[in-house]
């Protein structure tokens, strides 16, 4: 049991790793600032979700867990807005640079 | 060499690379954004010295409303700043300041090498202390019951700073209120995170205030959490900064210290000595006081951000 | 959620209540459920939920559970696509962009309804809303021969049936 | 190397790097910012004093934790108190040099008017 | 474990850093401040990670107060961008 759920964190964590890596690739690589936007706000915040998601068997207590999942509730909301208004501001400046 | 210690060489050197970034910087805008992220890095380092406390204080105040400060006025500089980049010291000027630099650090690396190991600490006391107060975290006794002058002096330090601040306004606007944080008509992501966020953070901070007392937080943190809710507030222009001259305000801003020197008196008349806690007290006065600090950090963090008034008093 | 401020009393009461209930959850789930910690909890949960109602009023807005469920699972696999979509792009040989602006239509009434579902929007694979203008939004879109508009249709019907008013 | 020891010597070349950073910026900002850079390099300092100080039971020793703690306050308090200076002054002179030869002209009543 | 658990979060602050040369490169802000955002996302990962593997207490608080301040100097950034409070005309060169 134990080995099958170490198993299922190593796989989501790596996979929390490899969009890490993704989001950082695409913010390096892709031409403009907006899809660079597109970058940042979708592939590490996905990362992050499956990062907790691979912490998730290792933790104390349940409180422990619904911590996690609430740290990444919030990165969310934050990724989620902060990317709209990053967006908005270089579109005012018809800042595809 | 194990996989840690790779992951704390890799850490320092990515310390040092954004600290390097955030000098040289041509711009002062990039400079201003590798500070924000050096605060991040460095509060991961804290967690690495063992001081989850450190690391809290330096997320919250040393990279987040530090960052907000010089984000906003770095803006406000940015023409002035771009303007001002042809004058640069001479060579001699920077080989010289770099060879003192050198020096500086060499010294300073010499003393750290050469620090005895275990070193001389004052742990033991600490813990005598906290066993007096009830508490069970260290950190928190040693800066309201231990060290309790320290930390008073450093509240009244932070209402000397806003009275410093305020006196650099023209006099026109003396009693006024500092400018908006925010812009007109701010957009609708922002008031969702205004509206979803600000609740949440209230919690997050009374909960990191409450746990301060056996566990790593307390009133500097959560008084950062919360300065910072106040502030994305006045940056989605639902509230205001509000006039110097509001009475509240003032309360608020000096309420911490206020109640930290009557307690310290209140100390002086029981018990003998100032800022002696009656035995079997000491908690609840501990907490009464450090939610008054709470009050006052909450407070006075986003008026120093909001800077001196500069709206007359009657519109 | 969307509409106007109904206003009444058994309304506003009743939307407090629902998030005080809320905001003890995620203290409890953020603090743990230890008897002596409980005041403190109930009197932060009580502080968000004034601050809630004094930065969001109320407007009589009913949340279906299900609907609920069917909107969150369906965000949550537009993410997973969305990341996998933004790490092919990314990590191909050739950058596969295509990038543009769509416009598309809201019916959602300016409010809060439409500011949440502008951030869910942004979550989904291969579209950033970047400027709501009027009743139209303007979508940044990283391959705009992807049917982004009929998607965003889709979604917001989907969230239309979560949140319904009275 | 012990973690402590590499965070101390991290501390040691900040204090460094931002001492040539105090003296090398002619804008008032980046002034600012170094010694910034400065103030957390001496933190780190402390940290270290504080981690090589572990004992009875205490992974850290706290007290030097706790005055990094009000430091990082009193840093944050001058650091506004120095940006709400440099806007006044870039508000009265329309610039931010600290230079000799541009001397900053000095605040008249019209002035302040904006 | 732990030393996996150590790799991922060398590896993500590796990456991180990598999108650091955004701040280098720029050539806009935005793309500066972007690049601070994923180094707040990838440090709380890595955070988390490094939690998980080392016995430090208090480290969720830690990473909930990142979380909560994610967005923060994001906000200020395009609440600053162009403030139209008469002072900061900038005459950008790009």
């Amino acid at each position: 049991m134990s080995v099958a759920l170490d198993l299922f964190s190593i796989v989501a964590i790596a996979a929390g790793a490899f969009f890490f890596f993704a989001g950082s690739v695409g913010l390096l690589r892709f031409p403009d600032s907006l899809t660079r936007l597109h970058a940042l706000s979708k592939a590490d915040n996905l990362g992050l979700g499956l990062v907790v998601l691979g912490l998730l068997p290792r933790v104390a207590s349940l409180l422990d867990a619904l911590k996690l999942v609430a740290i990444w509730a919030l990165v969310l909301l934050s990724g989620a807005a902060s990317a709209q208004l990053i967006g908005r501001a270089l579109r005012r400046r018809g800042g595809d640079e | 060499m194990s996989v840690l210690q790779i992951l704390d060489v890799g850490l320092a050197l990515l310390v040092l690379a954004v600290a390097v970034w955030t000098i040289a910087a041509r711009e002062i805008f990039g400079a201003v954004v590798g500070y924000v992220a050096y605060g991040l890095l460095l509060s991961l380092v804290w967690i690495r010295l063992f001081a989850p406390d450190v690391a809290l204080t330096e997320a919250a105040i040393g990279s987040g409303v530090t960052g907000v400060l010089l984000v906003t006025s770095g803006a406000r500089l940015k023409g002035a700043g771009k303007a001002s980049a042809a004058a640069k010291p001479s060579l001699s000027l920077r080989l010289s300041a770099a060879a003192l630099s050198l020096l500086a650090a060499a010294a300073l690396a010499g003393v750290i090498l050469a620090l005895p190991d275990p070193g001389p600490t004052l742990a033991p006391e600490a813990r005598q202390h906290l066993a007096a107060t009830g508490l069970g975290n260290p950190v928190t006794a040693v800066l309201i019951a231990w060290r309790s002058f320290d930390t008073m002096l450093e509240k009244i330090v932070l209402a000397l700073a806003v009275v410093g601040v305020w006196s650099v306004a023209s006099d026109l606007y003396w009693g006024g209120a500092p400018a908006p944080l925010g812009r007109a008509n701010p957009q609708g992501a922002l008031l969702l995170l205004e509206q979803t966020l600000v609740p949440l953070g209230i919690l997050v901070g009374v909960h990191i205030f409450w746990v301060g007392a056996d566990a790593p937080g307390g009133a500097f943190q959560a008084g950062a959490i919360l300065a910072a809710m106040w502030m994305i507030v006045m940056i989605a222009r639902v509230s205001e900064p509000p006039p110097v001259n509001s009475r509240w305000l003032r309360l608020a801003l000096v309420a911490g210290p206020a109640v930290f020197i009557v307690a310290g008196l209140a100390g002086l008349g029981m018990a003998g000595y100032f800022f002696a806690y009656p035995d079997g007290f000491a908690k609840p006065i501990i907490l009464f006081i450090e939610a008054f600090m709470l009050l006052t950090i909450a407070a006075t963090l986003p008026v120093l951000v909001a800077g001196p008034p500069r709206r007359s008093f009657r519109p | 959620m969307s509409g106007i401020e109904s206003g009444q009393t058994p309304n506003r009461a009743r939307a407090a209540g629902f998030r005080a209930a809320l905001f003890f959850a995620f203290w409890l789930a953020i603090s743990g459920w230890k008897a002596a910690d409980l005041p403190v909890g109930l009197m932060a949960a009580a502080a968000a939920t004034w601050a809630s109602l004094a930065l969001m009023p109320p407007t009589g807005a009913q949340v279906r559970p299900r609907a609920l469920a069917a909107l969150a699972l369906h965000f949550l696999r537009g993410s997973v696509v969305a990341g996998f979509d933004v790490a092919r792009r990314a990590l191909g040989r050739k950058l596969d962009l295509n990038p543009g602006f769509v416009t598309a239509p809201l019916r959602l009434p300016p409010g809060a309804a439409r500011d949440a579902f502008c951030a869910l929007a942004s979550l989904a694979p291969g579209s950033l809303p970047v400027e709501i203008d009027g009743d139209t939004v303007l979508i940044h879109c990283l391959d705009i021969k992807q049917p982004v508009a009929k998607n965003l249709a889709a979604q917001e019907t989907l969230f239309m049936r979560t949140f319904h008013d009275e | 190397m012990t973690p402590s020891t590499l965070a101390g010597l991290v501390g040691a070349a900040l204090v460094g790097l931002g001492l040539y950073g105090l003296i090398v910026n002619p804008q008032p900002l980046r002034k600012i910012l170094a010694f910034n850079l400065i103030g957390s390099g001496v933190f780190l300092v402390f940290g270290i004093v504080a981690r090589k100080g572990a004992a009875a039971g205490f992974p850290f020793d706290p007290v030097p934790q706790a005055m990094v703690i009000t430091g990082i306050v009193v840093a944050f308090a001058a650091s506004a108190l120095a940006v709400a200076l440099i806007l006044r002054l870039h508000e009265e002179t329309g610039q931010v040099l600290l230079d000799e030869e541009n001397p900053a002209s000095l605040p008249t009543q019209e002035g302040a008017g904006k | 474990m732990n030393e996996f658990l150590l790799c991922a979060a060398g590896f993500i602050l590796l990456t991180v850093a990598a999108g650091l040369f955004r701040v280098l490169r720029g050539p806009g802000d935005a793309d500066r401040m972007m690049a601070a955002q994923l180094l707040g996302t990838g440090g709380i990962a890595a955070l988390l990670l490094i939690a998980s593997a080392t016995p430090v207490a208090g480290v969720a608080d830690v990473a909930l107060g990142l979380a909560l301040l994610a967005a923060f100097a994001s906000v200020a950034f395009v609440n600053s961008v162009g403030a139209d409070d008469g002072q900061a005309r900038e005459a950008d060169g790009k």
